[in-house]
């Protein structure tokens, strides 16, 4: 990986898509209110919009991963706002595990992310989205792991 | 148990109205329509080119764009394709689902299909509007997701609509204020009620106290204008010495099981008291606090309600002086414990709190030997009201001298990580400073100290009555105390405290302490909660589906709460708290039915391996364990999450329209990768 | 497995070297009781929890690690009779056995004081816990043959209970350890005010400022003074010794006139147990030089064997 | 008026705090939790006769004001727990102290009696050493002339254990020379 460039803009380039599940309340909301207040982000974000985050398991975020997703992240409430009562709280502890375990397959555990964001407020989904961007660009310059990087 | 039956229906049967439908068989025709959405799409996206390239997309057999979607014509068009192409899903890229995805769902529902075949994809919120800069990938993304949409409208199955009818009756657990006020209410909606209560009255704690703040009215006048109403209700019926054993169904028709401890009192008691006092045996008085004694045939205090008399068997002497002494023989030892068995459309819970016991707080040494002078607020309420032993004087128990300084402290078990409360129980502040203001001015001679952290009086008339306070001379100092002292020799307390203020560490010598405990769960709330299958929060309370949209709806459907039982509420909050519970109780009771789209998961038995995961995983208790132990879905407590779907080891559990399958089209898609063929 | 009945003594610093007396007593007492005391060779201070845990609480980690490591060779529990001594240990010994980030830190400094790696297969125990829980009031009446009839003031010190989280002895506010177990030998607890405040000697605030030090103790003997006890009963060699300096010192500079015999649990258990009053020690003492132990034989020494 | 006071401006700017620094121990106690209630100040022993307030040290660090570290108040606790114990947020201020006491240190804030019970633990294994007179006390109870410690072995001619104290424990700063020095390691 010495011979390849190793910025943080030419990784932001190649990040091709993103794939967010946001829940049908506070992170599909969210990413209206930001729609709504055209605020803008990465074009890698792609949302796919689920019940709640506590639908989401290792099936979803692997297929993604196996299909081109360069990272997967789920957007759901706030911690104790779960419009399902602790689906995200759930998803949560899922997606520690799955850290865990790409942490144990060698890989980054930054592939997988568990955010929240406020409905009134665009600003948190935009936030999380720069946020999953960064942790990913960071965590390929210092691993080196992506499909069709170095 | 008839209308468990109806609750439980075959899931056979709704799995063969879901899926083996004819939308399985037939050949899927998708209808794609891209709109413009004036300039707002188009401007950045290349809406031509997007439709081009949905049209190429296998069982696409229409893709078009227009300039408004939402508009009659557009809408028309949807319908036309439908009429003249046989579309059977349509997918309209356009804005979010919130805002239009119903016009689309209601426009092919007109033409006879499945709302639920319709798709919408958000290309103007997700995409246009936050990519604006750039177009190119702005067309990129927007095609993944049009794909996507199609992909998952691909297998989009029909959903269907259920109508449940409900029983019209409601069960009220708890007597005091928050369970009374909704009784109350529900039963002027013409609902009949059924109250239950575990003491021998109604009432609650607010019979306890002797002013309420912040007007400082008499808390028995404003109450008992309720209890008497509910008493004597036609619509409700009142369970004292009462306890629910057993809950049995779902949202809209429960079946509940009620144990009735006896009274050895019959209703012909004509409240003379003569049992009372003749009574030879004395113990101190639960609903007093311990500040009187009471007989063990008794009445907790003259204005309650039931008034007929009841005897406490475990004190009892059976000396049979009661029983003789009774000019209407109404005592009677030989009574048992019935079990009733109600059935009702909603349930509230009203259970209330208790007053957190110091005692853990050991540098306080509340109830040790030599501290009777450290009470609480409770306490000195009982001190302070008409009512008392004292005639309404503050006396210590130890000496039952007047004090010359009381020192209130605050924060006792709230606001503190070492005994496991981390809330603000947020009226102690209240009701602290409505004491100190009552003590100080009965005995203007009396040094009155309050303790605090912070003083929390938010809400209007709550500042005025703390200026008050502090107007008659209650002195506020800024500090926890650390620790009450008791010299050993001359048996003086000292309460040591530091005034943060001033960073000065001061010794306040106390006649009398007062704790203002915080407000905890009930005695008893984990049996009734596990008994309802509603959840609790850390706090040990039950908690609310969603503490800002729905704080009176507990985690299962038809659950709902009122009062302190879902977290420390003064008695307005409580009061407007049972009447928000006692109106969404209602309402599916006064319509006489629920309607319910049918988006449960289903369990393919033939993977399912009966691990009973999916029911620990389940929050609204939707999923049941029948006979066999094979999992239950309870299709109208199901709220529709998913969260079933991966907690369970071999997939069988599935949602309809969100199955592992149909997620995994979309995912593909919006991943990258190529189109889906079958 | 450790051994059964026996324990790594550890010595610390101000027994050995102020108080020996209390050395000899405690393993009096011991030997007595049925157990055995192995010396811990190359033991040095714990280290001070107050003075060495102020500077560097690595090092304090690591000095304190190797004293551990010396008695998990004996494959023994430690055996302290210092609150501080066993404030260190038992907190170094916890902490190591649960954090695995600073046992491999303080390992791998270990390495370079010498052939040492802590394991944490051993317990730390505190004299006063195994003769209130282990050995228990009912289970020393059967040994002892004199009973001291007389009045103690109870000072448990500070580092025995607290933090009462990592200790898990008793709680800290009320304990009644020690009293339960001098009343088998006839001695009475009178309560004091503030009886479980420090004695002032703790934290390094003896070295650093020997005159807050003495305030401190200054208010503390006045509320020991105001109840008149016999003697002061203490469970640790620094607050035995802030007693005896700092009475001294009182005496000197603030017109006082306290003599109250200063006496450690092990000192007064070895007494009772038929050790003669010479090797008490109290005449090496400053203070209580001629207090003689009241109380009345109860059996002979012969009886007990 | 005749009276020649000077005044300095009071107010203190956001620069004049360091956030980092209360990081640093963030980590390892509760601290950020404190809602200054007083209950550490109250149960301080050493507090009611001395300046030592723990509640004021808490704040300090909270704020990130480093005049904390040269404060002579944080060395007067007498690590007695009683905070600690009584700590609603669960603060641990006792903890915090003995962090903040670990700086103080690398800066070189140390008083000279704790430098020389150091040289004490370096030299004789111990932070009270033997006496003559003790010596001859042991003989006397019956016990060995020296405890079977480190010291012991010093005494018998084998050094090793002790050298190495020395070698790589508690190695303290030099003694302070100048204020600004000090300044100057801080930043």
């Amino acid at each position: 990986m010495s011979d390849c460039e190793t910025s943080d803009e030419y990784i932001k380039e190649r990040i091709q898509n993103i794939v967010v599940f946001m829940c049908n309340e506070c992170g599909q909301g969210s990413a209206n209110t930001a729609g709504v207040a055209r605020m803008s982000y990465d074009a890698a974000i792609r949302i796919i919009r689920v019940q709640c985050t506590g639908q989401i398991g290792p099936i979803q975020i692997t297929d993604a991963l196996n299909n081109g997703a360069d990272a997967v992240a789920c957007v759901g409430c706030c911690l104790g706002a779960c419009h399902f009562f602790n689906g995200n709280i759930l998803s949560m502890h899922r997606i520690k595990l799955m850290k865990k375990l790409f942490k144990e397959l060698g890989y980054s555990d930054q592939f997988v992310n568990q955010y929240t964001s406020r409905a009134a407020e665009g600003e948190t989904s935009v936030g999380d989205f720069e946020d999953i961007i960064d942790r990913l660009t960071t965590a390929i310059i210092s691993k080196g792991t992506i499909k069709d990087g170095c | 148990m008839t209308v468990k039956e109806e609750k439980v229906k075959p899931t056979e049967e709704i799995k063969e109205k879901t899926v083996s439908q004819d939308s399985k068989d037939e050949e899927p025709r998708i209808g794609v329509f891209i709109c413009h959405c004036g300039h707002n799409i188009a401007g950045t996206v290349d809406v031509a080119k997007v439709a081009e390239y949905a049209g190429a997309l296998p069982n696409v057999v229409k893709a078009e764009h227009y300039m408004f979607m939402c508009s009659k014509p557009g809408v028309q068009m949807v319908k036309d394709s439908i009429k003249e192409l046989g579309v059977n899903r349509t997918v309209v890229a356009s804005c979010s689902k919130n805002q239009h995805g119903r016009t689309f769902a209601r426009a092919i529902a007109e033409e006879g299909i499945n709302k639920h075949r319709h798709q919408q994809v958000n290309i103007r919120e997700y995409c246009s509007w936050v990519h604006k800069k750039d177009e190119e990938k702005a067309t990129a993304k927007s095609l993944r997701l049009v794909e996507a949409g199609v992909n998952r409208a691909r297998k989009l199955d029909d959903v269907e609509t259920r109508r449940v009818t409900t029983t019209k009756a409601a069960l009220v657990i708890g007597g005091g204020i928050a369970g009374l006020r909704s009784a109350h209410d529900m039963a002027e909606l013409g609902i009949p009620v059924f109250l239950v209560e575990k003491n021998s009255t109604i009432g609650g704690h607010m019979t306890r106290l002797n002013k309420t703040f912040p007007t400082l009215e008499c808390p028995q006048c404003s109450i008992s204008p309720l209890t008497n109403g509910v008493a004597n209700h036609p619509l409700i019926e009142l369970y004292t010495n009462a306890q629910v054993k057993s809950v049995e169904g779902s949202l809209g028709n429960f079946e509940i099981e009620i144990e009735i401890k006896p009274r050895y009192v019959k209703d012909n008691c004509t409240s003379c008291g003569e049992c009372s006092l003749h009574c030879p045996v004395e113990v101190p008085s639960e609903w007093d606090k311990g500040m009187s004694m009471r007989n063990a045939i008794y009445k907790a205090y003259p204005q309650a309600i039931p008034a007929t008399f009841v005897r406490d068997k475990k004190a009892c002497i059976e000396c049979n002086t009661c029983i003789n002494i009774c000019p209407v023989q109404a005592i009677d030892f030989s009574m048992q414990p019935e079990t009733k068995t109600v059935k009702v459309g909603s349930i509230i819970v009203a259970a209330g709190f208790s007053e957190y016991d110091p005692t853990e707080i050991e540098p306080y040494h509340y109830g040790q030997e030599g501290y009777e002078d450290v009470i609480t607020q409770l306490k000195l309420e009982r001190m302070l009201s008409p009512t008392s032993l004292t005639n309404s004087e503050v006396l210590r128990p130890s000496d039952g001298k007047l004090p010359k300084s009381v020192v209130i402290i605050q924060c006792v078990g709230s606001r503190n990580d070492q005994v496991g409360n981390q809330y603000c129980t947020g009226v102690c502040c209240k009701f602290a400073i409505k004491n100190a203001r009552i003590v100080k001015e009965m005995y203007p001679d009396t040094d009155v100290t309050i303790c605090y952290i912070d003083i929390r009086t938010p809400g209007l008339n709550f500042e005025e009555l703390y200026k008050s306070a502090q107007e008659v001379g209650v002195r506020f100092i800024r500090g926890r105390p650390s620790e009450i002292i008791k010299d050993p020799i001359s048996g003086e307390l000292t309460v040591i405290v530091e005034d943060t203020l001033s960073m000065t560490p001061l010794q306040l010598s106390a006649d009398l302490v007062v704790l203002s405990a915080a407000m905890v769960p009930p005695e008893g709330i984990g049996p009734l909660g596990s008994k309802l299958h509603v959840l609790r929060s850390k706090e040990g309370f039950l908690k609310e589906f969603h503490i800002k949209m729905n704080p009176t709806l507990s985690s299962k459907g038809g659950i709902f709460l009122a009062g302190t039982i879902q977290g420390p509420k003064d008695i307005s909050e409580t009061v407007a708290h049972a009447g928000s519970a006692a109106a969404l109780a209602a309402a599916p009771l006064v319509k006489g039915y629920i309607e319910k789209e049918m988006l449960v998961p289903t369990i393919d038995y033939e993977l399912c391996v009966n691990c009973g995961i999916c029911k620990t995983i389940c929050a609204p208790a939707a999923i049941d364990i029948d006979e066999n132990g094979r999992p239950i879905v309870n299709e109208i407590a199901c709220k529709s999450c998913g969260m079933c779907m991966p907690s369970c080891p071999t997939s069988a559990i599935q949602l309809i329209n969100f199955t592992d399958d149909q997620l995994y089209d979309e995912i593909i898609a919006v991943s990258g990768g190529g189109a889906v063929c079958e | 497995m450790v051994k059964e009945n026996t324990f790594a003594f550890f010595l610390g610093c101000l027994m050995p070297n102020r108080y020996p007396a209390i050395e000899k007593a405690t393993m009096y007492v011991m030997e007595k009781l049925g157990y055995t005391l192995l010396d811990m060779e190359r033991a040095t201070c714990c280290p001070a929890p107050g003075v060495f845990r102020s500077f560097n609480k690595v090092d304090w980690m690591v000095a304190g690690a190797r004293n551990l490591c010396i008695a998990e060779k004996l494959d023994a529990d430690i055996l302290t009779v210092c609150n501080g001594c066993f404030g260190t240990l038992q907190e170094i010994n916890k902490h190591l056995k649960e954090n695995e980030e600073h046992r491999e830190l303080v390992n791998e400094k270990l390495k370079l004081l010498g052939d040492y790696e802590f394991k944490g297969t051993i317990d730390v125990r505190h004299i006063a816990e195994v003769l209130g829980y282990e050995v228990g009031p009912w289970g020393i009446e059967e040994v002892i043959i004199r009973k001291v009839n007389a009045r103690a003031a109870v000072h448990y010190g500070c580092h025995f209970l607290k933090p009462t989280r990592i200790r898990e002895i008793e709680s800290s506010e009320g304990p009644t350890i020690v009293e339960e177990f001098i009343e088998a030998l006839g001695v009475e607890s009178v309560r004091f005010k503030e009886q479980l405040t420090c004695c002032g000697a703790g934290g390094g605030v003896k070295a650093y400022s020997g005159d807050a030090s003495m305030t401190i103790f200054g208010e503390k003997m006045k509320n020991i003074d105001e109840v008149k006890p016999d003697f002061i009963l203490d469970i640790c060699p620094f607050c035995h010794l802030q007693f005896e300096t700092g009475q001294d010192h009182l005496n000197k500079n603030e017109d006082c006139n306290y003599d109250y015999p200063v006496i450690h649990i092990s000192q007064l258990v070895a007494y009772c147990m038929g050790m003669d009053q010479k090797f008490v020690g109290l005449h090496y003492q400053l203070m209580g030089r001629n207090y003689i132990f009241g109380g009345q034989e109860i059996k002979n020494e012969e009886e007990v064997l | 008026m005749s009276d020649s006071k000077e005044y300095h401006r009071e107010f203190k700017t956001n620069e004049d705090f360091d956030k980092e620094f209360f990081k640093n121990i963030e980590r390892k106690t509760n601290i950020w939790q404190c809602i200054q209630c007083g209950t550490c100040t109250a149960s301080c022993e050493s507090g009611r006769w001395t300046a030592l307030k723990t509640r004021m040290i808490i704040r300090k660090v909270v704020l990130g004001d480093l005049s904390v570290l040269s404060d002579p108040d944080i060395w007067l606790c007498t690590t007695c727990y009683q905070c600690y114990e009584r700590c609603p947020r669960d603060v641990k201020p006792t903890d915090v102290i003995m962090e903040l006491r670990n700086y103080a240190t690398k800066l070189g804030n140390i008083s000279p009696n704790h430098r020389a019970v150091v040289g004490y633990l370096t030299n004789f294994g111990h932070a009270v050493p033997i006496n003559d007179e003790i010596k001859q006390r042991r003989v006397e109870l019956g016990l060995d002339e020296l405890p079977p410690t480190a010291f012991k072995f010093k005494q018998e001619g084998d050094e090793k254990d002790l050298k190495k104290f020395e070698e790589y424990l508690f190695d303290l700063p030099p003694v302070k020379v100048k204020e600004e020095k000090k300044k100057e390691e801080e930043k």
